[in-house]
């Protein structure tokens, strides 16, 4: 490492110009033809090189390893990375969520223990609160951390957990109080995920691939310091976390070489020799409005944010806008491709890789909040317009009816 | 017009789908994708011997039923609503419509009875070559996608000939043909390309070829929208059970509109899918002449809103409905398929639009 | 009047006959081109001359003046008349609504008063329930009936009442108890339209004309024989009430000379020469499907009443669908006539009943519950979901907030 | 580019607001529409001399402020908002834009400055025949609809000539010029049918007549997108505080999903729609070559965008948003007439697909 590759001095352009080179240098070749278990090795030591040039943490306190930088330096060197494929995936939800709860909440042990080697890609955390029985309300989540001396016991099960066969660390959401409303008797816990007890199963989903997991835990002992904010206090912890979920997926803008991009589809109806059917091109340019109208939500969501206004819960419509797009280009794909969507000949990677996307469109619809959440979040926070009526607020969690059971607990 | 079944119809759907129960639950259909013809060979063989559906439309002359279309678009209903992988739309829908549609006689007596018995398995398929040379008929080309082409015995192909176009039956085992299963979307419909080099075929005896393959369209088109309706259903019935059993915030789900006006649009859709489908089919039992626009208006409503009913099926579970172990997504699966196979959303407006005068 | 044109004889194929001939005959030549004051008294005797010919009230009790006859003998009239024009137009809200509960609920002495004269047309009736802060929550409305002595006092006001300025009589739906909550405390009241203190005033819609009434009660004074069935029993009144609505609207097939017609908009693509577009042809397909969808639909639900299934809740599928179909018709519309759509020469009959059309659509989604009381009735009463929290049901209707009030009562 | 507003621009527009408010409330815009001109003219006036408004996009050397596109679109926001019946956007746009386009000084000099001003009122038209007789160029031809054609004081009309087309000016008052009120669905916008007998225009000098058409077809879809912005607006805001006050069923009906999550998809479809506005009208300034891509995206996405919002604006309001008395009709008579005035949807997305390649 040489002094003069680090990030923090100089201006901005220069900074950017410094960003620009070390991706230029330091991204593996043809690493996104490695299959899932060969890539962990390479991507963790493309993050601690990341690291040690200055840029990952950028805006992170300097006191638990982070680089102290400005925002202008952090959206400098997204732009730089926007452009290019970079083998982060693995740290995507230490680095987006888990990391920022740990600064914000955690105790200088915590983080002294754990934001370095996150942020140098030695550790990677996984996110630990939905399961079956709670989904959209992940409040009534029924994963039990029970006393016993200074230790905690954990039994439950966890659902949609990404990367969890990897993860060496879990942030978890368990109650630790049945007895007081739901939303009060949670606590937020760093959990060794090689703990004995812990246990993943890969959860297929419809495409057929396996992204998720379930995580089981049975009777995993917690040391007393494995507690992240208060006990009792884990649902402001998750808000924190959820909060920060939010705004990285509102901001993803989709890579133009996406199955079910408009460009894509143009692509494919200039092959197939639809693209003169005045009707599949009136259908192409709808979507590709469409899909301009949400990556200039974003910029301008952006651009309020370096000026000052916070995107809040505005990433919601970009959230929201995504899903419905989706729907709009699966059937844009339907009237392009037409019977080349649903059969092709074994080994058409092109025609296996639209199948996949069109069988991942409803995920969009579900995962990270639900089209539906999506609309409240909008409705009742930047609308101002009132709530349900809340059945559930003042009830003690041991009383409730939550998921799909048909009787009371 | 008649658009209520009789109670005989009925009789029919309540032993279609005490059948399927009992023999192709879904755990069973699970079993059956995995294997290597992707359907229940025995099954299918009682479905022509014990249980008759097979031969609906066939006359009792060829072994058949001598019943109508809007009996088979009650078992297509029911095999659209549990997804029981078949080559029912290939075998008793398309072969079979094409040989009561062509004028040959000898033919339908050579195909028919094993057709309805469920011992051999056709389809039907489209856009070979056919030229008289070496003694016979023979067929070059490349057919796809063919449905259940991987599995039928016999291909009735529409081919074009030096006199305008024909029909031909192929027998699959016949060399110069060559059959590869294809990928595909829905795991629950075979679909395969079958390359002919030179294949030797029998031509039918058909005095307006176009016109068995206008007919055979439009009857191919009410059994699908039958398959549509019934998938319809089983969304509608499986989303409404889960939204009544689903607590979240203290409610159950379907007391959210979010939740409840989505199922009663989807419930709304359904209603209309069965009238259409029910005027489809009577029409071509009884008014041959509406059959064509009938079938039209089949296909342009009920496609769309079957994915569509499909798609908030899925969504509407949540997170267990993107799961592969949930049933939510063959529906969608196969929603998809179909909104596709027989033409695009454009391909069924114009030729309704065409039909219409408009 | 000659004996042998009466309905009451014959089979079912000789009544339909009979009613084809005898509307042949008797619909009044031109009466589409008369005013609406001019009208009312050609309706009027073409009502009488329905009802003495027997096709009027054909399946209402004979004991009350009705005829006494079959579902049958009814559908095959319909049948008869669906081809037609007939000028019944002031007489549908009491033929259709009120007529059938006076059968229901009324007294021997109020069905002997009311219900022959409503029959022939000779008293015209109109319905009172609908008030500007009680839309889709009628049961919230607060037009009061105060008793003094034997008699009752009415005060208040009434909105969205068709047919008000030429009815004699209405159906009024008052407050008569505010103590107990909303639904136990309403009274239904046979009301003399020229009783002093009753006041209509037009009410200009978005299309620009005035179809509906205010009706405004200044302490109206009602005799104690004026109530139609229980005191404090209004709501069971008014939900039978309600149910004859839904059926009607449900059950309208649309003029295939409507504005925005499938038919109508194909003949307008002819005429500018827009019917060669390939989107114009998909769209008018498309339209064309769903009207049809719609049509057949109807035609089951009759053909399942036929046979012995009613059509209960499923009215509200029609209602429904009738509204969104409008929506889709009016993009057709614009697609089609274009700038013609929304600028004409004056004079322009054609183009003036499209725009009054497309002025129009939303009342569709409005007037008759909205499209979302709509699907609050398919999905809890036809698919049996949950109802929402019922936050009123037993608070009295005195402590209730209702309508755009900011305070409570 | 740059989406977001200077603190400039949001000073400009609380001038335009407040002028609007103070000057041309609902009652007061009420009262106008049944004036014999339909607008205000003192307003009109005063909007051009004291607020400065009308010659956004004029060089200050004519009278202008030399400001730039995204000012122009900042106050049609507002005019879109308020629904003011003015000759706003066939004057200070259409008419402005064009004479900007063309490469002719010496009518800009002549024209500008009045249309600036307010004292002078301008509109543009296609479709008529031009010829050279009697001394002069004549024009002949029907031109229907003409924005502001009722009270236009001079029309720039873009004609077939005998070589090409060419812009010419038209004086109103001139003979062979008929005018004609035509009866409108939107009453705040009127349109006008112009015949021309033989009428004598002045040629503009113009290298590209089509060039300039273009341009300003270009512009004149941002101002009308700035419009529709503003409506969905005002829409938004006019039923967002109904559905706060207004109970039904013991609760306000915002509570309800299937308000409120109407009113959260309008919502996302603003703040899109203010995106794409945006990004067009930063083109229209600093980015000339990106300008007939982003102004075609901005009218295929907003031109629907305000009419649903429009639309479920009225139908959320129920029985009240019915009334003519209640200001939501006005905005889905505006949002239906600005939808099909240039054009219709399948032309919109026809012009961006030939844009864009595909």
């Amino acid at each position: 490492m040489v002094e003069s590759t680090r990030a923090d001095s100089g201006s901005i352009e220069e900074f950017s110009r410094r960003a620009g080179e070390f991706l230029e240098s330091a991204i593996p070749a043809r690493w996104s033809e490695l299959e899932p278990a060969e890539l962990i090795p390479v991507a963790r030591e493309f993050q601690a090189a990341l690291y040690d040039a200055g840029f990952a943490g950028i805006t992170w306190p300097a006191d638990c390893g982070g680089r102290g930088g400005t925002a202008a330096q952090e959206q400098a060197f997204r732009e730089q990375a926007s452009t290019r494929d970079l083998p982060t995936g693995p740290f995507v939800i230490g680095l987006g969520m888990c990391g920022p709860t740990l600064v914000d909440l955690g105790t200088d042990r915590q983080r002294e223990r754990y934001v370095r080697p996150l942020l140098r890609g030695e550790e990677i955390w996984c996110q630990l609160f939905s399961e079956p029985d709670a989904g959209s309300d992940v409040a009534s989540l029924r994963t039990k951390a029970v006393r016993d001396g200074e230790d905690w016991v954990v039994t439950g099960q966890k659902v949609w957990t990404s990367g969890a066969r990897h993860a060496d660390f879990g942030a978890l959401l368990a109650r630790t109080d049945p007895d007081v409303p739901k939303h009060a008797g949670l606590t937020m816990f760093i959990v060794d995920m090689r703990a004995p007890g812990v246990a993943v199963r890969p959860l297929r989903d419809m495409t057929g691939r396996s992204p998720f997991n379930e995580v089981h835990f049975d009777q995993v002992r917690l040391p007393a310091d494995a507690v992240l904010g208060e006990v009792g206090d884990g649902w402001r912890a998750a808000v924190t976390m959820l909060g920060h979920e939010r705004v990285s997926l509102g901001g993803a803008t989709r890579r133009r070489d996406e199955p079910l991009s408009a460009a894509n589809l143009a692509r494919l109806a200039r092959a197939n020799g639809t693209a003169t059917d005045p009707q599949v091109r009136a259908e192409l340019a709808g979507l590709h409005a469409a899909e301009r109208a949400l990556e200039l939500f974003s910029v301008r969501l952006r651009q309020e944010a370096e000026s000052g206004t916070p995107p809040g819960a505005r990433g919601s419509v970009g959230k929201l806008g995504g899903a419905m797009l989706l729907w709009q280009a699966l059937h844009a794909a339907g009237e392009i491709a037409g019977t080349d969507a649903v059969a092709w000949e074994p080994g058409d990677e092109a025609a296996e890789e639209l199948a996949v996307a069109i069988n991942a469109v409803p995920a969009s619809s579900i995962a990270g909040g639900t089209n539906n959440v999506q609309r409240n979040i909008i409705g009742e926070r930047i609308l101002g317009l009132p709530k349900e009526p809340q059945v559930d607020r003042d009830v003690p969690f041991r009383e409730l009816r939550v998921g799909t059971q048909r009787e009371t607990t | 017009m008649r658009l209520v079944l009789t109670g005989q119809q009925e009789d029919l759907r309540t032993a279609v789908r005490d059948f399927l129960a009992d023999q192709a639950g879904p755990a069973r259909v699970r079993e059956v994708l995995e294997t290597a013809d992707g359907f229940d060979r025995e099954l299918w063989r009682r479905a022509g011997s014990e249980l008759g559906v097979l031969g609906l439309v066939v006359a009792e002359e060829h072994g058949g039923a001598g019943a109508g279309h809007v009996e088979r678009s009650v078992v297509a209903e029911e095999l659209g609503a549990t997804l029981v992988p078949s080559p029912f739309l290939a075998s008793a829908v398309l072969a079979v419509d094409v040989l009561n549609a062509v004028d040959d006689i000898g033919m339908r007596e050579r195909y028919l009875p094993p057709l309805a018995a469920g011992e051999l398995i056709g389809t039907v398929a489209h856009g070979a070559e056919a030229a008289e040379r070496d003694g016979g008929w023979r067929l070059d080309g490349r057919l796809a996608p063919v449905i259940s082409g991987d599995v039928a015995d016999v291909v009735l192909v529409h081919a074009s000939t030096p006199d305008g176009t024909g029909w031909f039956a192929l027998d699959t085992t016949a060399s110069g043909v060559r059959r590869t299963t294809l990928r595909t979307l829905d795991p629950t419909r075979r679909l395969a390309r079958i390359d002919l080099a030179g294949a030797r075929a029998t031509r039918l005896d058909a005095a307006d070829p176009d016109a068995v393959r206008s007919t055979a369209d439009d009857l191919a088109a009410v059994a699908l929208a039958a398959e549509q309706v019934g998938g319809m259903r089983r969304v509608l019935e499986m989303t409404t059970g889960y939204a009544e059993v689903r607590v979240q915030f203290g409610r159950r789900i379907g007391s959210y509109q979010g939740v409840k006006h989505a199922l009663a649009d989807l419930y709304g859709s359904w209603e209309q899918a069965v009238s259409v489908l029910r005027h489809a089919a009577w029409a071509a039992d009884e008014a041959p002449d509406e059959l064509p626009v009938a079938a039209a208006v089949a296909q342009v409503f009920c496609a769309p809103a079957a994915f569509r009913a499909a798609a908030d099926g899925v969504v509407l579970h949540g997170g267990i409905g993107y799961t592969w172990e949930h049933d939510a997504h063959l529906y969608y699966k196969r929603a998809k398929t179909s909104e596709v196979l027989f033409g695009s959303e454009r391909d069924r407006r114009l030729r309704l639009a065409d039909l219409l005068g408009v």
